[in-house]
């Protein structure tokens, strides 16, 4: 073996790590070789991200060894595991938001130095080098808090790519990117992997882990199940691998676009601050639409709108032809419902229970008394229908796995009996088994009579779920489509403004 | 029957507390039995009712995320306010209206700007502790007034109802209705959503600048009643009581577990961290501890409580996997 | 190695930290010593719910009597009645702020007053300004930003008695916010500006004094005579240095012996005639010329042996 | 030759201060013409030197998103230890020995409890408030000391230096390197970072840990030095001096648009914010407000200032869209 393969060649042996009930990993192994692409594949809550933490140094495990090039060695500390090149881009975003986006990549390494202290044209210059790898031309100097989502991801991979790695630990980097900025970063890791970098992979895109790594590690509930090079894997090995029970494929729903009266209806409606101006659209009773475009075209900020949470210089939303008041309460009461594209930041409460969060949305005149036994009741019944895999109505929300996180707030939703519910980014980083539940779910809600309007950046979601396609470009409608008459490359197309 | 003790780690976070008061009483029991005379437990109840009912009104607004530092002043504006009235009416009547008043007016100024307008709730509130320590002032040209209590106000600041010191009744009822509506109400659910997430509680459909705005008409509220408790404990409306209260007051809350971040907290934690700063006291002054000591020893036992929480979160191997937050 | 003393008597200080409250603290004490009583000293820190509780510990800790130097004398007083019931003799300093000898009102057996409800003190000071001021002048004050009594009634009695002598001008009067020495500098520093025409300062006490003359030294401008009142320890250099013109000793040592004295007599269950009253500890005034003669208090309360 | 004003929305948070000063200012030339004379200036930046060092340490503090208590009790501290230093070595050895003991005992203990240990820095920093201030009175046994200060400390914390006040020399000094610091070396921007996402900086690999405790020895250092100019101005060591202190530099730190939640904040703004109490206390004595107005008066304006702020955020359309945060 060369000598440059074996100093970054990587071995977890025996890794167990506990947080209070749950046992997160038990006697996990994991072995890594210097130039490949390691997929870790599991579903929501199997243990992947934990893994990829202890490897970071982040959290200190409760059992097991970590072996750098044959010799064990200690991570107490995310500079221990630097120093042995482990960098790690986390799963959730961790930015310092009201920072700049060069300043943010070289966090805690700036080594651009002057006479006068820290060289700031040089750290903007050398972040824009990087950033331009990913593909992104932004201000180097603009706070971190006032870029969208999947820009701040993009610095995020930036700031590891900024250091001097032998071992790349990728947790979902591209669960909020759009496809064009998922090919940089591939290009990029590809790159890497040339250099002899170890590159280990998390995402729950089976199209992805198949298109670019060289070798699998299957993870589920905490458990070490197989591993195996990218020769004996296919989309059937990884699935009978990461569960149980095998998500069923639903067919497309007939429905008749122009059949049913209107439920929800947009007329002219402007942000404020000038995310999206103009938009006009209505959404019908049991109908599904799908809402397109790039990241940055506005959508979050339109459906935010919808839901009360932003404001607006101008236009109307009207359910059922009544119109619906500006803040978030009233949108609620006339039943517009929403579940917001970031989990962490925008929807769930993480110190309060899966009740207390289940429940937000439910309000009484304010000094009433809850009946435990009421909500209880309705609990069950939300986590029967969704199964939600909890220990019990009043497990903290942060306990739960993605997955089940994201069916709560659904849940809560759904519970203010809404005539139309909006999802944004729904199934961003929930599992394929979750997701196909999630579709399933979102199906018999509209058979039943309730409108849906789904934002999605996979294109493959959005025709696989809607039943017509609206498309957004840059802060205004381009398209109206209906699923069954249109293909991809026309939403393609339409997303990217060319007519 | 067994009866199984909670794990180390999903203990609630004043346990370290109630642990350093239980260690004191040992301690004062063995050294001065005078400590456990029935009068001298009466006492530290009765001196720490005020606290306590303060840190109440105080465990709401740090609960959204806010501090209220106006607590001293406005204890004293309500007695003032209380003199006053007593002239007027009748005392019931008199109590009642105060009550009202100081709740409208601070609760409604510090509410409206802080809960309504957002303003930053340490600044407001310093400047609203300024201002009715001045009204305060200039009302009474700087004088006490005696004030004949009747047994009403003295009851509720000082005297027995039964065998029971009234103070402590006081805080009975306030502390059982606060752990009732934090706990099980549709607001005090909307406490600690506005404190632990404020863009999620918005979505939720909570109205986060009326419930933020009821914190401060609650810390006012118990502002005012503690106010009413000090006029019955003096017999008099002083326009310097309360100063520099506010301090040990939110110091009581955060022993208690209270983050200042909002969110996370109890009641319970608010009444055991007062009870506790209450007992140190009372038990230096019992031994005789000169006052510049007892300074040093209240510094430190403040430090050793805390580390006691994190002793007991280190012991349960829990603190490595907060480091998150 | 004495044994442990039976009969103990309570002090309650408004605060401490207060070289002037701490010598009739100490006075009290040495002289209690030396009858063979204890002394338990408990400090309110100037919070008046402390004071409340410092004699619910006195009770606690069944004080034969209490010495109580009240920071509220009508809040207080639910508490000494309590103390009375439980059969405790209470003895007060300043307790009444009016300039009587009468003695003093319930649960108090008996009182010792400072000068500052005195009007001789009022009187004096006009007085040394008609010696050091005969043309006349611009008189400034300098008070406590906030409301003590005692303090309180002195600046009034001292502005009625200004008031009955033509030749001088109350300026006004400006607030030391924070009792100390910054606190006098920083309202004097102040006053200059407004007031450009002083003549001279009479201040509360002496920190506040200290404080002005800190000011005036800063301005580099030393023609304003510095009246200061308490003879806190700190200040006597500065009258021997002439910074400060003058200072009335409030004799607290003096106070503290015969709080002590009027404690013992009525341990002692002396005859009433004896103790039935206030005693008013005269102030003693002293300048650069004379106080050389002056006595430190430390001094005083080492010979109480 | 063309100069741009900033937009409304990238102005820093201190201008709604900055205006109001600069209102109050207008005012007072009108209504107070000596108010402008060279001496009473020279009055307002002298007596603001000690709130605004001390508000300098506590910058790095609330940056952290911690706070520091202690900084006035440590203030008397200082000068206590500086009047025992005096005798034993020559004046300009002693205020150097001070400051380091202070920073290394204080910041020591606050930097290793708060920074390492990581516990709440409001409880521990009230805790050392206590600790400090009883130690002064012990050592002093409460009464102030009379130091000859000789011409460096004069000028440090009263003197002129050449033409200028030495204590605006000594704020200049600190203010200059600590804006140097925060913008332009690696522990100043991890003072950012720690405050903004403490578990983003960890995982960058910051000593997260060690950032904080040098912030607290920072907050040490300063209240060191402005114990030493405390003697200066007084030619004396009090134990009392800065009581309550606190208070009016963290006030005047938020004013400046620091936030207590920390990341965000510019010494800038703390000079300003602490310029600005200063201001508004000369002026009112200068107008001959009594000292019960003053406290109503001072409230009124703080509101003001954070009313002020948040207009210019209203206007500018940003408020809304921030919500989020
Ligand atoms: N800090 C924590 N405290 C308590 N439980 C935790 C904590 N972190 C993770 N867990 C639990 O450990 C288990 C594994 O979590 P982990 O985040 O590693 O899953 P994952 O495979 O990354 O899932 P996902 O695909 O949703 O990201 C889950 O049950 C989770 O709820
Ligand atoms: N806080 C903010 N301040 C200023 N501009 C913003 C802010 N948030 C978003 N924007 C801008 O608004 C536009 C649309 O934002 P956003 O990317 O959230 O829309 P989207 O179409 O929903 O994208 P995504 O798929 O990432 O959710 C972008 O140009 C973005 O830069
Ligand atoms: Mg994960
Ligand atoms: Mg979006």
């Amino acid at each position: 073996m060369a000598l440059n393969t074996l100093t970054s060649d990587v071995e977890m042996r025996q890794i167990s790590k506990r947080f209070d009930a749950v046992q997160a990993l038990e006697n996990v192994n994991l072995e890594l070789r210097a130039g490949e692409v390691h997929t870790i594949a599991g579903e929501n809550g199997s243990g992947k991200s934990t893994l990829l933490k202890i490897l970071g140094g982040v959290i200190r495990p409760n059992k097991g060894k970590i072996f750098i090039a044959g010799q064990e060695r200690e991570f107490n500390s995310v500079r221990d595991a630097m120093k042995f090149g482990v960098t790690m881009v986390s799963q959730e975003l961790s930015l310092v938001p009201n920072l700049g986006i060069a300043e943010n990549v070289f966090i805690g390494h700036n080594q651009s130095k002057n006479k006068f202290g820290i060289d700031w044209k040089e750290t903007d210059r050398r972040a824009l080098e990087i950033l331009k790898r990913l593909n992104i031309s932004v201000d180097p100097r603009r706070e971190v808090s006032t870029l969208p989502q999947h820009e701040q991801q993009l610095v995020e991979i930036a700031r590891a790519l900024s250091f001097d790695t032998r071992v790349l630990l990728l947790d979902e980097p591209t669960s909020s990117l759009a496809p064009n900025e998922v090919e940089a970063l591939f290009k990029v890791v590809k790159q890497l992997r040339e250099d002899g970098v170890a590159v280990v992979l998390i995402t729950h895109r089976m199209s992805e882990m198949l298109e670019i790594s060289d070798r699998f590690t299957v993870l589920r509930d905490g458990k070490f199940i197989d591993t195996s090079d990218r020769a004996g894997v296919n989309e059937n090995w990884l699935i009978d691998r990461m569960v149980l029970n095998k998500p069923k494929q639903s067919a497309h729903r007939n429905f008749q676009v122009s059949a049913r009266r209107a439920v929800l209806e947009v007329k002219g409606l402007t942000d404020r601050a000038g995310a999206y101006s103009d938009i006009s659209f209505e959404v019908g009773e049991g109908e599904i639409v799908g809402l397109a475009g790039l990241a940055g075209a506005g959508r979050t900020e339109l459906v935010e709108t919808l839901a009360g949470i932003r404001q607006r210089s101008a236009g109307k939303v009207f359910i059922n032809s009544a119109e619906v008041g500006t803040n978030s309460r009233t949108a609620l009461k006339s039943g517009i419902a929403l579940v917001p594209d970031d989990r962490r930041e925008k929807s769930t409460i993480h110190e309060m229970s899966v009740r207390d969060n289940l429940m937000l949305s439910q309000h009484k005149f304010e000094v009433r008394h809850r009946s435990k036994k009421a909500e209880e009741k309705i609990i069950k019944s939300w986590v029967e229908k969704f199964s939600i895999k909890l220990s019990g109505p009043d497990a903290p929300i942060k306990s739960l796995s993605g997955g089940n996180q994201q069916k709560v707030v659904i849940a809560r939703c759904l519970q203010t009996n809404p005539k139309v519910l909006i999802l944004d980014e729904a199934t961003r980083g929930v599992d394929l088994g979750a997701k196909a539940e999630i579709y399933e779910i979102l199906r018999n809600l509209a058979d039943a009579g309730l409108s849906i309007l789904v934002v999605s950046s996979e294109i493959s979601e959005i025709f696989e779920i809607s039943d017509r396609i609206l498309v957004m470009h840059a802060g205004e409608l381009s398209a109206n489509l209906d699923r069954s008459k249109t293909n991809e490359a026309e939403v393609v197309a339409a997303a990217i403004g060319a007519k | 029957m067994k009866f199984k003790l909670p794990s180390l780690s999903t203990m609630p976070p004043w346990i370290g507390v109630l642990v350093l008061e239980i260690i004191l009483l040992i301690v004062m029991a063995i050294t001065q039995p005078v400590f456990f005379s029935g009068s001298n437990l009466s006492n530290i109840i009765r001196s720490s009712a005020i606290p306590i009912v303060l840190g109440i009104g105080m465990t709401y607004t740090i609960l959204t995320a806010g501090i209220d530092l106006s607590v001293g002043s406005v204890l004293a504006f309500s007695g003032i306010l209380l003199s006053g009235m007593v002239e007027l009416m009748p005392r019931y009547v008199a109590v009642v209206v105060t009550i009202a008043l100081v709740t409208l007016i601070v609760g409604g100024i510090n509410g409206t700007l802080i809960g309504r307008l957002g303003l930053n709730s340490f600044v407001i509130t310093l400047g609203t502790l300024g201002i009715f320590r001045g009204i305060s002032y200039l009302v009474t040209n700087g004088t006490t007034r005696s004030i004949d209590t009747g047994p009403l106000i003295n009851k509720i600041g000082d005297g027995n109802i039964g065998p029971v010191p009234g103070p402590m009744i006081v805080v009975i009822i306030l502390a059982g209705i606060s752990i009732y509506v934090l706990r099980s109400t549709y607001f005090g659910r909307d406490v600690y959503a506005v404190g632990g997430n404020e863009f999620a509680a918005k979505l939720a459909g909570i109205y986060t600048g009326r419930v933020k705005m009821n914190a401060y008409m609650i810390s006012a509220f118990c502002a005012g009643i503690a106010g009413i408790m000090q006029v019955g404990r003096l017999s008099a409306a002083s326009p310097t009581a309360g100063v520099g209260l506010e301090l040990t007051v939110v110091a009581g809350v955060l022993l208690g577990g209270t983050r200042l971040s909002g969110g996370v907290g109890s009641i319970w934690g608010t009444v055991i961290g007062l009870l506790f700063l209450q007992t140190v006291s009372n038990s230096l002054t019992i031994q005789g501890v000169s006052s510049y000591w007892q300074q040093v020893v209240t510094g430190v036992l403040l430090g050793a409580a805390v580390l006691f929480d994190r002793i007991r979160l280190e012991l349960s191997g829990r603190a490595k996997s907060k480091e998150k937050k | 190695a004495t044994a442990a003393p039976k009969i103990t008597v309570g002090f309650s200080y408004p605060i401490e930290a207060n070289s002037y409250l701490k010598a009739i603290g100490t006075g009290a004490q040495k002289t209690l010593a030396k009858a063979g009583y204890g002394f338990y000293p408990l400090d309110a820190q100037l919070d008046g719910n402390k004071q409340i509780s410092d004699i619910e510990a006195m009770i606690t800790k069944k004080v034969s009597a209490m010495i109580v130097y009240p920071l509220d004398s009508k809040g207080l007083k639910p508490a000494m009645k309590k103390a009375k019931a439980a059969g405790i003799k209470v003895i007060t300093m300043n307790y009444t702020v009016k300039d009587s000898k009468k003695r003093p009102a319930k649960p108090s057996l008996a009182q010792v007053q400072d000068a500052f409800p005195q009007r001789a003190l009022a009187k004096a000071k006009v007085k040394y300004l008609n010696k050091v001021l005969p043309k006349g002048g611009n008189i400034l004050y300098v008070g406590l930003g906030f409301p003590v009594y005692a303090l309180e009634a002195h600046a009034n009695m001292f502005k009625e008695e200004l008031a009955k002598d033509s030749k001088y001008t109350y300026l006004g009067r400006v607030d030391n916010m924070s009792d100390d020495i910054e606190g006098g500098r920083q309202a004097v520093e102040q006053a200059l500006i407004r007031y450009p025409n002083i003549d001279a300062i009479v201040a509360y006490n002496d920190p506040t004094a200290l404080g002005a003359y800190a000011a005036i030294a800063a301005r580099g401008k030393i023609d304003i005579l510095i009246v200061g009142n308490q003879m806190q320890p700190e200040a006597v250099t500065s009258i021997t240095k002439g910074e400060i013109d003058g200072s009335w000793d409030f004799n607290p040592v003096e106070s503290g012996i015969s709080l002590a004295e009027l404690t013992i007599s009525i341990l002692k269950k002396e005859p009433k005639a004896n103790w039935s009253k206030t005693i008013q500890t005269p102030a003693k005034f002293y300048d650069a010329s004379t106080i050389d003669a002056f006595v430190p208090w430390t001094t005083r309360t080492n010979k109480i042996k």
